[in-house]
């Protein structure tokens, strides 16, 4: 067991550093620190040109393999990266769904045809990907996939109809990755497709969701009619749940430790707020921003022991954990960030409801808990995957 | 001992029922909330003019229908249960709570009648910084002039009287202030919760006149310190009546959402969670009741301050504690539409979130309790 | 709704308490204070030497009606009574069950005889009961009683069979109150009967049952052919789940009032010694107590709302909160007790395993969550009865 | 960056996983509970002379394995699972820690042999009302002799030797005492937990030699604190142990138990409950294990005191909490049995419970992180 990293990897971490400093600038300057959850609906034309700045510098899809442009960066190398992109306060990634989920599976899956012609656009930072699996009824219930995909033989073409929700990025998106069912005979997990489908044609519609914070991140996507060429479809007919599930592997893993840097800077805000307007003397705020600290800190080494023990995408204990642990920690945080902020908390920023980083974060915080997996199916996971309990009897609906 | 409601209470509550239900529908409340005042005119008419709530606890001499806090509780409950946007928890439990105690003079009478004819009035005892504290620096009165500001008025941007808590050298004076003069500014704070209006007032130079006295001094102080006790007790029934309606709107989404083929409602880790919410609000209940009984005493001077404060304390902390752990489990049970703004249940957990904070969080209750238990008497 | 108790009621308190004065010492002075939970295998003879004295005083079963020897009291005559008894450091009652559960369901379900035979005994304080519900197998599932009673028409007598477990005082009682199955080929609520069996006769063998505490308050009981007379069934065969739930229904009420002044007892004695050793000015620990002071003012708040508006022995909406709310607060002051004690919480008062007051407490407060009705059973009713939520499915076993 | 065991890690832990297993059953630590000394002197005996663990961390040029304390934990952490009774603890977390630091000197050479040996040791460092903070009393040094009592201390009943912080005037000084003279009175406390057995020891009027003393000054006051957090350490990793097993014995009664035709481990709310356990436990195994990193850059000087006082409050408050919530929610997952003195779960309950007040409750460890946060520097 070692905690530090290899001379080699410290040279990297000043490389990545050095860029972010450089490029992290001018016109990216006032992108710094935004758009992450919760806040991801702002500054998206800058986003992207920062996306672009990003691919030139060779920054995108580092972890891919060299043949497909990436770096085949180490586990380490990835972890110093997001370290030091989220400390220089590098922007919400509008890329992120290509190149750290979409990219993985289309390599994993992906026909030589289909890798070549969605790779490069996600490596440039200039195609950008939303998810097409939660839909109104199913909620935390992927195998109810409702969305129905025919493939039309007069065309050659699939035809997709039904409702995606909780859609981040919609608008900016150029594809969309959409579970649908392939198999109106089948039910659950059998019978799907995954298909990859141009946002940009007559019949896909977005409607934006607004939140309790006043803004959208999430939208709702309709598909009436909307197609997908054969060659779209990734993985056979009835392969869906297999790569929709690959692709949500990939979902945990080195980025984690990016967003924790951000949750740090979280709690540095509330720590320099404490400090300022004397809450910091008030023993319970104090066990409190203990707490959170020493949470923090924790969820760092579960994630140093789940990356270091991690083979490929394989789930081991210690990654079932993770979601239900940091999103909660999180809520604790943002109810914390309010106490700290005494009478200040209810007094929003401007008019109509503007709120302020803090603020924003607490509301949005009661997200967390709920989306990618309520913190009740995660305990479900944990006792019945990890811990072998039997599994929730599903109903007869 | 009869620790329930009687025939007459049980009455008032069922009409306050009624009533909201009727008139704070969900679209009624996001009309209010984005209204100039931040809540509806003809609403508050009709509460003024048709149920008269604003007459509760005047005395009946006075005109009133010499009812108590335990009727006042009962119907700010209503009021939290359906997120009534209202100025009537400023009007009654704060400027009526404060009027009632001051002695006999005409700012006194002024004030009375005003309410009575169905204006509105709250009470000022911030600072600019909303601190309501010994540390609040208070507005002042110097060379017969009041100076300052204070923020985080309940309904302070549209009160049509003011029962200004200043500072006078040292002491402690209550007035009674129009703001209707070139002399006070007063603007609309936007807040997290905008159900419940909060204004910030400045008071630039404004002319006293002996008229505008209510009292000063430890008579004064004693009035104030009750009153936030007061305030305390109502805005627990607020709070109880958040975490009612956000349990029952609950317990009504997760028996219709199907999930796995299941309603959630028949998950046992959801119906636990119910049960733990349940368990909450009605020891939220108990100790709100208990409390408006310790109100009532107190008025009638059969109870002791300590006995008022720890009331108040056990109270607001177990009503705090129960409508934002009731709200945000509403959240989580609506999983993914609980945050979206279209649903209500976010309303609740916002206004959850500004009562709990309003006066003084759920520790710093424990302190002071903990302070009259190991340093002081407990009643 | 008033708090004040009425002229008459206050006059009552007085007379209670002046003859808890002169009758609680001498020969009883060293058992007040004692007896109560967890250590209800202490005195046990002069606590019976006490039942008695309280039955010449008229203080035993004064909720009964007068026709059974009874005063008829009212509940906040009970509520007054209890509260006395709390506050003077009575004894716990070894008379309890036999008073508060065993003679009301005499009195709804038994016949003149039954009722003859039995009352005067729990009301002279001379003969008492034990329980016979839990079994090993059956835990909170009261519906799985594998006890069986077969009527042998030889004898005109009932034969019971089967084991019965965690009931109290076994060894000091005449009588215990069995539920057992009187018709094999039925299960759950169905063909139970409720019979009252004699303690002293050879088919019945008591094993105590050693507690975390090295004390054994609780039983295992062992009914081998043991013989109930055919008059000895309350109600008839079949009739017996009835019976039970009614008994159980008694079982919350005005005695709650006085176990809160247990309580009171030993959150003063917290109290103490926080100020004693220094503990009071730790903030956590302030945190704590005003917490504690503040569960305990709420949980009388509560059963003043539940005894106010309780018919009979109606079960109400805050009534199902009450055991979860007792238990979960006296788990935490045991908690809180330890913590408060500091080094010498780990230090008991003399070898073996000789406990103070609060270790005790401590230690026992971890089944005040499991026995009758663990907090997991508590939740359910809760969420089945008062909210009307879907019930459990059962299993097929 | 590799925060995992190695294969020689691995396998230190799976030989003392076999072994704990094999000696370390309920009816050995129930008669080791109730013995002399409160441990087995064979299985003590097997421990130094066939698994030699008390060499683990003694350097290699000292006849050591020249290993460190994430080699350590490993060990205490599966000394925890099975509830093992030995001065392993006292030995060679806190006499062997303190000796480790102190310069070379005859007494240090004595002890180090002594333990290498096989015989017990342990770390004196507490008053006679069991504190360890700056407010104990320690024994004192006057005119040449030792004089005080002190209490809580770890197998103090029977450790062959002793090191002992005393104070002399302003001075703190580091002794080594062999504690068969009649100048050193001990006895068994008798404990809540039965498997940790501590003593109190009076020292009266015994005579020092030069050939005592260890260290003195500042150089002790630094060794003595570095002590304490790597027994917070080695506490949290026997905890880390206690939790474990707490969980997978809750897991396998679960699911053998049946209520209502199912097992118990089929209901939603059980399921949870471990899963809960589970954050806990593993959360807290990452931080000891960080922690041990920690321990050993610290005693290399690559890391400094307050990093090694951050490393250790974590593990130690994280471990307290899980293994006290593990080994209660053991208790109520067992049910009925779980109280009997019968079934093993209530004797982790005790050792969690008496761990995690062992050198600071957890609030104690959050305030002290929160002055490290907020007045002054963290890691």
């Amino acid at each position: 067991m070692k905690l530090s990293f290899s001379a080699a990897d410290e040279a990297f971490r000043v490389e990545v550093a050095q860029w972010l400093q450089d490029n992290l600038t001018g016109e990216f300057e006032h992108i710094r620190f935004r758009g992450g959850p919760g806040d991801e609906h702002v500054f998206v034309e800058e986003r992207k040109r920062w996306e672009q700045r990003l691919a030139e510098g060779g920054w995108t899809c580092i972890a891919w393999p060299e043949a497909f442009g990436g770096k085949q960066a180490t586990i380490e190398q990835q972890v110093i990266f997001n370290e030091e992109y989220a400390r220089a306060g590098g922007p919400g990634r509008v890329g992120h769904i290509g190149e750290t989920l979409m990219g993985p599976t289309l390599i994993e899956f992906g026909t030589p045809e289909q890798q070549a012609k969605y790779l490069p656009g996600i490596r440039a930072g200039r195609e950008y990907w939303c998810q097409g699996y939660s839909e109104p009824g199913a909620g935390s219930d992927l195998g109810n996939v409702k969305t129905r995909a025919v493939f039309d033989e007069a065309t050659q073409q699939w035809r997709i109809n039904g409702q995606k929700v909780w859609t981040s990025l919609a608008h900016e998106s150029h594809y969309c990755f959409v579970v649908a069912r392939t198999d109106p005979n089948q039910v659950g997990h059998k019978g799907l497709g995954f298909f990859m489908v141009a946002m940009d044609q007559l019949g896909v519609t977005i409607r934006p969701i607004e939140q309790l914070t006043g803004t959208a991140e999430f939208n709702e996507v309709f598909f009436d009619d909307a197609v997908c060429a054969a060659d779209d479809i990734l993985g056979a007919p009835g392969q869906g749940w297999a790569v929709a599930m690959a692709l949500l592997g990939y979902e945990r893993g080195v980025s984690t430790l990016g967003q924790q840097m951000l949750f740090q800077n979280e709690l540095d805000e509330i720590i320099r707020v404490a400090k300022t307007n004397g809450t910091s003397q008030d023993p319970s705020i104090r066990q409190r921003i203990a707490e959170a600290h020493m949470g923090l800190k924790t969820m760092r080494y579960n994630s140093m022991r789940m990356l270091s023990g991690a083979e490929g995408s394989q789930l081991n204990r210690e990654a079932m954990i993770y979601k239900l642990y940091w999103s909660s920690w999180h809520r604790n945080l943002g109810k914390l960030a309010m106490d700290v902020m005494g009478e200040q908390a209810e007094i929003l920023e401007a008019a109509p409801y503007e709120l302020n980083r803090l603020q924003s974060m607490f509301l949005f915080t009661r997200a967390d808990t709920i989306y990618g997996g309520t913190n009740q199916i995660q305990r479900n996971l944990i006792a019945e995957r990890a811990l072998g309990l039997p599994r929730e009897p599903r109903g007869q609906s | 001992m009869e620790f329930r409601f009687t025939e007459e209470q049980l009455m008032i509550q069922d009409m306050a029922a009624s009533f909201v239900d009727e008139v704070s529908t969900s679209e009624a409340v996001r009309a209010a909330m984005l209204s100039d005042k931040g809540y509806d005119e003809e609403t508050w008419q009709r509460i003024t003019q048709e149920l008269c709530w604003q007459a509760l606890t005047i005395d009946e001499e006075a005109g009133g229908l010499g009812l108590g806090y335990v009727e006042l509780v009962a119907l700010l409950e209503q009021a939290g249960r359906k997120l009534l946007c209202s100025p009537f928890f400023g009007t009654a439990c704060l400027a009526l709570s404060a009027l009632k105690q001051c002695p006999v003079s005409p700012a006194k009478q002024t004030a009375i009648e005003a309410i009575l004819a169905g204006q509105t009035a709250t009470l000022v005892h911030t600072d600019s910084a909303g601190r309501w504290d010994d540390s609040a620096q208070l507005p002042c009165i110097k060379s017969g002039a009041l100076e300052g500001i204070a923020s985080h008025v309940v309904n302070g941007d549209s009160a049509e009287w003011l029962v200004v808590a200043a500072r006078e050298n040292d002491a402690l004076v209550l007035l009674l202030v129009s703001p209707a003069c070139p002399q006070v500014k007063r603007r609309a704070l936007t807040t997290m919760d905008q159900t419940r209006r909060l204004g910030g007032i400045q008071f630039n130079q404004l002319p006293l006149e002996a008229a505008h006295r209510l009292c000063e001094g430890e008579l004064a102080e004693r009035i104030l310190a009750a009153c936030l006790e007061l305030a305390r007790i109502g805005a627990a029934a607020d709070m109880v009546g958040v975490a009612q309606q956000a349990l029952d709107s609950s317990v009504g989404y997760i028996q219709e959402r199907v999930q796995f083929g299941r309603t959630i409602a028949s998950f046992q880790a959801v119906k636990h969670k119910c049960a733990d919410v349940m368990l909450k609000l009605e020891s939220s209940r108990s100790s709100l009741y208990y409390a408006a009984c310790i109100a009532d005493e107190y008025l009638a001077n059969h109870a002791s301050m300590a006995a008022l404060q720890e009331a108040a304390s056990i109270a607001n902390a177990y009503a705090s504690e129960a409508a934002f752990f009731a709200a945000g489990v509403g959240i989580q049970l609506h999983g993914g539409v609980g945050i979206t703004s279209e649903y209500d249940i976010q309303l609740y957990f916002k206004r959850a979130r500004a009562l709990e904070a309003y006066l003084g969080l759920p520790h710093w209750h424990r302190e002071r309790l903990a302070s009259m238990l190991l340093e002081g008497d407990v009643a």
